[in-house]
């Protein structure tokens, strides 16, 4: 982990990005000029952000800035409300996804996401990791009992409910239902999870628990993840989007944001001078 | 090590979004379904009787001349069993859904209340026409009286009511009574103040449904034994009287062709009546849309 | 606006006591210094007995610090702010140590006249209160440019640092041996406080631009 | 019971007064248009009192007949065993008047062309159950080797028991033949099925008449049609049958409305019958009526 | 701010003195009340079976029981009469089984389609409208299957009878579809939002997110509306009165005619039966069956939807 | 603010309560031998525990660790949870209020409560904040209306909502919501306010915005909160509790808790050692 | 069970970067006195250049540090584990400054011989080595028994220190003016180093019992 100031960046740090370690790790979502309107609301301004690969990337900003609004986007969840409008373009692995003939099914087949609220379907442990393999048509049950093995060791929740697979995923403490929503979104191996504020209906410990597994699924995913908690984006993340009023206010890596922004808003944000 | 194979999920995709397609379209003509036999219906009932409906049939008593028949004693009779139910009804489903929801303890008898109140909703009305001519036309000697026959249609929607108002009052987040509780207010005080007015869109929605469904029923009432001749206006509650229903059925069984003209327009009038209170139900449901 | 109010309160208030702790300091070498050049061992005593306070306050500006930042979990500026507070706590508490050492030598060297004139010396001293004086000004206002004039000034000190050393060593002999002794620590001394404000100065840079001064030079 | 009622004169000549109060009359469904004819056309003189015509069928009336309920009964045949033991039961006196009668009519498909007129004996052929299925060529060899399709009148109709006691003579009637308590329904059953044969009320006949086939009755004086005249002059037999009301004598004695309401009924029952489709008594029946009524007056 | 100091009054002193003057206290009386009114229900229920309890008695008195559950025959009106409540069971069943074929999936269709298609305009608008179908009045419908329904399935099945169990049946299915669908759209509506989301976000079609995650989270709401719609269906009077006919028989055929134990009670109440007559009591058995079988239905369904219950 | 160290005190934190400040405020709550059970869960488990006048007195501890059902027990809430049996005794200003001949309705009148999700009524702002005085009888127009601007000038949401009182109070944004169930609370004038995680469904902003208030109310109250967020209580409070098991396993100023806690368990728990 | 495994590796990590940073420092020490010894003036050219990375060691720790904080919001022992590797690193990057101190004077008395026997000197050498290796051992382990070791033993240095100053003033004329102004530097560098590390062991007592040493001596 690199922990060192940058200390010799005097450029402003949203060209970072293109100079620092963009070299290092391939980009898996290329964002430009992003638009968005909830009907007249105009929600995200002109976003122009890069998300590498094997980086967890966090995105942060006071209520109603537009976070959600913006990684629902990444994944076409936003579709879902009604009367959306975009323009611009978001590329995953280089192909625009707001392109309609882009299926959105191929792409959350891709692109793997994490809510806010644990939202296990009220099925049995087990059902609900095997649910996404299961409707992508594996049907062997030998793998399937794999994958959920794998799935739930990648989430961190394998020793806790290996005895009670077949239970109902309800009976589960907060903490590890958001621990078994992870795990089922593991199980359909994909390429970047999305994490809406997952640790902001959790008590300390459970955040803390997912925080760490969040660092270790670096390893094998690129994870996007927004959070109302600074400290959070501070600690498990390598870049910090800070998004203001629909706008990307600062894009830099994490260290840099939490000790000496570029920007005196987000310095006002972090510091907690801000109403 | 992958255990997924990307490209055979790929692969598969177009044949589920196809499924997903063929579904939503088969959903969808199900849908239309509804709509289509309400529509032959409407058109049915209204190309019959929209000859026969005028003023004059609004304002005429019952008579054996088909073109002097009018809907005024039934009309007026459905309007007044209404002023009998909608008070009762709400009174007693409110009062009980208040009890079940805020007062009841978990025993025994709470359950049987419970489960009494699901299964009268299942009985048959024409059980409840029974009931009302035995209790309330007989043993309390109402008479055929609107009060008689109101009673009887409100304990026949009545379960129709406590359970739209037990859905209401549960729907009021516990945290507005903990708030009230909280600044140091009585349960009645907390009831009355916080937990109706936030129930009161659910409930009234419900009381409407309720009402029209006693809008239409006949079958109890032939039990209870309501004329279905009568050509004078109630002046009280313990007047005789009829009703849209029992008229229109009366009608529908005359020889006469005419009479059938007149049973559709008055089934319009009944199904104007009964939209009209449906879309009061529906402004009520949109206006009042849950805010918490 | 401004919501923490509480927390701007309480660094207004750390800032206070760094103040405090510098005017003890910069008192304790003037004191000292006054007791040397008057030969008053009484006033020695004195700055040495006050030193407690100073060490207590230094202590005291630590603990506040590290509640800050326990409960109001600092990030950026503010927390530099904090970080620099404890260091430049750290050095102000050793400037007064050297103000406790110089009432040390003023009282070694007791009522001998003086072997050689003073100006130098006393010229470093009017610069190195200078200088403190200067940093808790940049301080306060946390001025960048403030503090690379106190790291200038440093220069000077170690000016008359030289010249003053330099003549006590032509005059060391047996006799003189203690005066010359304790002058050219008392020099040092002197020294040593004007390299802790340069220290201030260049944490005061850190604080306000989060970056080492040293490295922009 | 109805006897809230403040007379508003105890005078014999009733009809000149204005009465007020309450007259309750329910019972048979086939009676009804009859009695709101009647009603209609009463509370036209007498605006204050209030009439109304119940139609819970023959039994139900009885039922709130016997229990005091109703001044006057409805029935489409005459009281029964049971209902007399309970009236006598409960001390309710009461009167029968006789309103009108009913011709039954047996019709069949318009389309049926070989059909014109049935003996009593082939009706008993035709609709007592012998357990087969019934063919028309099992009746008459020439008609068509079809399969006869039956519409009759709910089994608790007066109608049936009428048709029950005369034709059936209580003996079973076909298995498949299709029953409703909705004459209508029925006309529509025969109109709509080529192999149909039914019946009902005279009057759903005469409105249907252009979609219906009427079979002429032979009861071994020659082939009768069920017209106004055959009906009324006793010549349409044996399926005419006379409706009723009966009268509490409790009512007619303490009220006055009741008592002049039901002298209404028997001067004008003959003619507003006609008018809502059944045939009127030849006159002298009312007039023994008139008589029985002026009896309980006194 | 200074919340004590400026004020000129005591708000917990003004409370003290109207506590002070309060008499009556309606915390203990109003509980009482209210329980009243709640054992309403449970009267209603008892009046029910009193009501219907006396005159069975008397019934049973006449006929075995015995005899009316396992007689095959109900001909009361027979000079021979035969009382066994089976033909009309039968004939209740099939109207009830015909009317679930219509109306289950039709009603769950619509409960999807709407619920998870639809947009929430075309929803406000549709529900409402499917509600009207629900509040038509069932000798309206009852009219409706006789003339239009049955003529129209006469065309396409020449053998069906003029009145048959089809028809009201599928009339029957068409007045409870609304229900189903009304209820259980409110069932599938609130399964919470982020559930749906979670399965399109592992991109699961709309369908597969339905089938495989909504439905079974609402079942017990599902089932319940079909339950209840099913017991309506059950006591459904008007519309099989009209077209089903009124011949009681066993048979597995729907083409010809029926009769419900509802059908009989109207037959019978608006017919001319004589009072007091074993028919007349009748009426009061066969009620008491139709309660009691309303009343099974009833607890199952409270049973399976205690069972379906999911938690979320 | 007194926030140097104690640094003398070797005696174990509990007992400061009864050596420290004890002598300098007075106590509003003094808890003793106090048990609960829900049903046969024994929830708190003898708790001893004395709050003080015009301080902010913090209840930190794990999930489930009884802080709730301790707060709610202080003014009763807890009987509306079927099956609740207690033990031990709480003195409210020297009058046990577990003793059923304390009325609740009085209790609760002198102890207001404000909730962990914003919870106004769903009226106006003006009603939400009458609420409370109309039920207790008070009438006059320009007494409530007095009492309103006090209550929400004192809940620091006046200028926010002073020209649409009359509108509906769920058009306020959460924090808004939140400061006016406190100004809902202030209208009666209590002595105490219990808090239980007034902030855990706010936004960072509106977080730090309670925190300043309930600085400033306890210049006038005396206030107890339950937390979630170490740094809140730590922020907060005068003197924090630390629960764990229904267990009180520290009581101390919450400097000496923050700093230097004198249980394992304690230190654990607050630096996030923990599972 | 252990949740915060990152935030553990990242506290060991900061500790390696202290040890690292002593070691250079303790080097630099050694290398320079033996450039003294040595007359090597290379080596002590050396030490001069290295110093530079002890300095970016040092801020590179203070960096680690904040963003630590400003990460993982640290309590209690966390939060002072971490204010005290601050402190501690720049009481190092003193001692690594004296190591730089010691080699100019190595440098200054160049080639000449030396006017007194080093064994005080030495002496202070060794023991001061011993205290840094010492307080890296108690820092490591936050071993407070031994932090009170390692101040006991400053004692001695002291003692050594003043064995020495009195040797050269006693030594102390014209011409051998800058060898004795030198070599009492260089035991002054040397007493400095072992008062810095005791500074470090009040700060490990510090950093484990959350109060300060002096208080309770
Ligand atoms: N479904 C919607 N329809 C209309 N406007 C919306 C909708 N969802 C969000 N908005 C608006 O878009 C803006 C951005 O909302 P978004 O939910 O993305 O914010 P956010 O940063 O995620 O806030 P939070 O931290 O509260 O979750 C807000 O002004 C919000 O009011
Ligand atoms: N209504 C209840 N019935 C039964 N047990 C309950 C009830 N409420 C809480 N408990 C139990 O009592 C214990 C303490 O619960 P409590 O709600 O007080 O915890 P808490 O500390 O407030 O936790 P959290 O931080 O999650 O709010 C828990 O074990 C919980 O399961
Ligand atoms: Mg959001
Ligand atoms: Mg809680
Ligand atoms: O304390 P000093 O390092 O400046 O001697």
């Amino acid at each position: 982990m690199n922990m060192t100031l940058t200390r010799e960046k005097e450029s402003p740090a949203i060209e970072i990005d293109n100079v620092g370690s963009a070299a290092l790790t391939e980009k898996v979502y290329e964002t430009s000029n992003l638009n968005l309107w909830y009907g007249e609301n105009h929600a995200l301004k002109n976003i122009n952000l890069d998300m590498h690969q094997n980086e967890v990337t966090a995105i942060i900003g006071p209520s109603g800035c537009g976070k959600s609004t913006y990684i629902k986007t990444l994944n076409r969840m936003i579709e879902l409300v009604p009367d959306v409008k975009t323009t611009g373009q978001i590329k995953y692995r280089n192909r625009n996804i707001l392109d309609q003939s882009y299926k959105v099914e191929d792409l959350r087949t891709q692109v793997g996401m994490v809510f806010q609220k644990p939202n296990p379907f009220p099925k049995s442990i087990y059902e609900n990791v095997v649910y996404g393999p299961k409707i992508h048509g594996i049907k062997n049950k030998k793998i399937l009992d794999e994958i959920v093995e794998k799935s739930l060791k990648g989430a961190a929740i394998w020793d806790e409910v290996k005895d009670r697979l077949h239970e109902n995923a309800y009976g589960l403490s907060g903490g590890q239902q958001q621990r078994l929503c992870i795990a089922r979104c593991l199980a359909i191996e994909p390429d970047v999870i999305l994490m809406d504020e997952p640790t902001s209906a959790l008590d300390p410990i459970s955040t803390l628990k997912i925080e760490e597994l969040v660092q270790e699924l670096k390893k094998d995913f690129s994870i996007i993840i927004v959070t109302h908690n600074m400290q959070q984006a501070a600690r498990i993340s390598d870049r910090t989007a800070f998004f203001l009023n629909g706008e990307v206010i600062e894009y830099s890596d994490t260290n840099t944001i939490f000790s000496n922004p570029n920007d005196k808003r987000t310095e006002d944000y972090i510091t907690g001078r801000f109403g | 090590m992958k255990l997924i194979n990307k490209s055979h999920v790929a692969k598969k995709m177009p044949a589920r979004l196809a499924v997903n397609t063929i579904c939503k379209g088969l959903f969808f003509l199900a849908t239309l379904v509804g709509l289509l036999v309400l529509a032959i219906l409407f058109y049915r009932i209204f190309t019959q009787g929209i000859g026969s409906l005028n003023v004059d049939f609004l304002q005429n008593f019952a008579s054996r001349k088909p073109e002097e028949a009018g809907i005024k004693a039934a009309l007026i009779g459905s309007i007044w069993l209404m002023v009998v139910v909608a008070p009762v009804s709400l009174l007693l489903g409110v009062g009980t859904a208040i009890y079940l929801e805020e007062y009841a303890r978990k025993n025994w008898i709470t359950t049987f209340i419970k489960v009494n109140i699901s299964n009268l909703a299942g009985v048959p009305s024409i059980v409840f026409g029974l009931l009302g001519l035995t209790v309330f036309v007989r043993a309390l000697a109402l008479d055929r009286s609107i009060l008689a026959a109101g009673l009887t249609m409100s304990l026949l929607v009545l379960p129709v009511i406590i359970v739209a108002a037990q859905e209401a009052i549960r729907a009021v987040p516990r945290d507005l009574r903990e708030a009230s509780f909280g600044m140091g207010a009585t349960k009645w005080q907390t009831i009355l103040k916080v937990v109706l007015p936030a129930a009161i869109p659910g409930i009234l929605t419900g009381g409407i449904l309720a009402l029209s469904r006693a809008i239409g029923e006949t079958a109890p009432l032939v039990v209870v034994g309501i004329p279905m001749f009568i050509a004078f206006l109630p002046q009280t509650v313990m007047d005789t009287f009829t009703v849209l229903p029992m008229q229109i059925y009366n009608w529908t069984s005359r020889p006469q062709e005419e009479f059938q003209q007149v049973a559709a327009a008055g089934i319009i009038v009944l199904l104007i009546l009964l939209i009209f209170m449906n879309s009061i139900a529906v402004i009520i449901r949109n206006k009042f849309q849950k805010r918490y | 606006m401004i919501v923490r109010e509480n927390f701007e309160l309480q660094l207004k208030e750390l800032q206070g006591k760094i103040v405090k702790l510098a005017n003890l300091a910069s008192g304790a070498i003037s004191k000292s210094y006054a007791a040397l050049e008057s030969n008053n061992v009484d006033e020695a005593l004195e700055v040495i007995d006050d030193d407690t306070i100073a060490d207590l306050l230094e202590e005291e500006i630590n603990d506040f610090a590290i509640l800050l930042i326990a409960k109001q979990q600092p990030v950026a500026i503010d927390l530099r702010r904090i970080i620099a507070a404890i260091k430049i706590a750290s050095d102000i508490e050793r400037m007064a140590d050297f103000g406790v050492n110089i009432a040390k030598s003023a009282i070694r060297i007791g009522d001998q006249p003086f072997i050689l004139p003073l100006t130098p010396l006393k010229q470093m001293h009017d610069i190195t209160l200078k200088m403190i004086q200067l940093s808790i000004e940049a301080f306060e206002k946390e001025d960048v440019v403030l503090s690379r004039e106190i790291i200038e000034m440093d220069d000077e000190v170690d000016r008359f640092y030289g010249e003053m050393i330099r003549s006590l060593l032509r005059l060391s002999d047996e006799k003189n041996l203690q005066q010359v002794t304790q002058l050219s620590l008392i020099a040092r001394y002197l020294e040593r406080t004007a390299d802790h404000t340069t220290n201030i100065a260049e944490n005061i840079y850190f604080l306000v631009r989060g970056r080492y001064i040293s490295r922009n030079e | 019971g109805s006897n809230d009622t403040s007379n508003s004169g105890k005078g014999n000549e009733a009809a000149s007064n204005q009465l007020k109060g309450e007259v309750i009359t329910d019972g048979s469904s086939t009676v009804f248009p009859i009695m709101e004819a009647v009603a209609e056309e009463y509370m036209a003189t007498q605006p204050d009192v209030k009439v109304s015509v119940g139609s819970s069928g023959t039994g139900g009336g009885f039922k709130k007949f016997i229990a005091g309920d109703t001044d006057l009964a409805n029935a489409s045949r005459p009281v029964k065993e049971e209902e007399s033991a309970l009236l006598d039961e409960k001390g309710v006196k009461y009167t029968e008047l006789k309103l009108a009668f009913d011709g039954i009519s047996i019709v069949a498909n318009k389309d049926n062309d070989f059909i014109d007129s049935l003996t009593v004996e082939e009706l008993q052929k035709l609709w007592i159950d012998n357990g087969k299925v019934k063919k028309w060529s099992d009746i008459r060899p020439e008609w068509p080797n079809e399969e006869i399709k039956f519409y009759s009148p709910g089994t608790d109709s007066g109608t049936y028991d009428y048709f029950n006691e005369v034709i059936l003579e209580e003996k079973p009637m076909v298995e498949n033949a299709t029953l409703s308590e909705d004459d209508n329904v029925l006309v529509q059953g025969v109109e709509g099925d080529k192999n149909a044969i039914g019946f009902f009320g005279y009057a759903y006949y005469s409105e249907n008449k252009d979609k219906l086939k009427i079979i002429s009755i032979d009861n071994g004086k020659g082939a009768v049609e069920p017209t106004h005249e055959t009906i009324k002059s006793g010549e349409y037999a044996p399926l005419s049958r006379p409706l009723y009301t009966y009268v509490a004598n409790k009512s007619v004695a303490e009220k006055e409305q009741v008592a002049d309401y039901t002298q209404f009924i028997i001067e004008n029952a003959g003619e507003l019958a006609e008018e809502v489709g059944y045939i009127s008594l030849p006159e002298e029946e009312y007039q023994k009526d008139l008589d029985k009524l002026k009896e309980l007056e006194k | 701010m200074e919340l004590r100091k400026t004020e000129t009054y005591s708000v917990q002193q003004m409370i003290l003195e109207k506590k002070s003057k309060k008499k009556i206290n309606m915390e203990k009386v109003i509980p009482k009340l209210l329980f009243i009114t709640a054992a309403i229900s449970v009267f209603t229920t008892i009046g029910i079976i009193l009501t219907l309890i006396f005159e069975t008695f008397i019934f049973f008195d006449r006929v075995s029981i015995v005899e009316f559950f396992t007689e095959a025959k109900w001909l009361p009106f027979a000079s021979a009469p035969s009382y066994g409540i089976m033909p009309l069971i039968v004939g209740t069943l099939k109207i009830t089984v015909i009317a679930a074929v219509v109306a289950v999936p039709i009603g769950l269709a619509t409960a999807i389609f709407l619920s998870e298609y639809a947009s929430e305009k075309t929803r406000r608008i549709i529900k409402p409208i499917l509600e009207v179908l629900a509040g038509i009045p069932t000798i309206v419908y009852g009219f409706f299957a006789l003339t239009f329904v049955t003529p129209v399935l006469r065309d396409l099945f020449p053998s069906l009878d003029m009145f048959n169990a089809l028809s009201p049946g599928i009339v029957v299915g068409i007045m409870i579809m609304p229900m189903i669908a009304s209820l259980s759209e409110d069932a599938l509506v609130s399964v919470p939002k982020s559930i749906r989301e979670g399965a399109y976000a592992l991109g699961a079609t709309k369908l597969e997110t339905t089938i495989k995650v909504v439905l079974p989270a609402a079942i017990s709401g599902i089932v319940a509306s079909i339950v209840l719609a099913l017991s309506r269906a059950i006591g459904e009077t008007m519309i099989v009165s009209v077209a089903g006919g009124s011949t009681p028989n066993m048979s597995m055929d729907v083409t010809s005619s029926i009769q419900t134990m509802t059908a009989y009670i109207v037959q019978v109440s608006s017919g001319d039966a004589g009072y007091g007559t074993t028919i007349y009591y009748s009426i009061y058995a066969v009620g008491m069956t139709l309660f009691v079988f309303t009343l099974v239905m009833n607890l199952l369904a409270q049973f399976i939807s205690r069972k379906f219950r999911e938690e979320y």
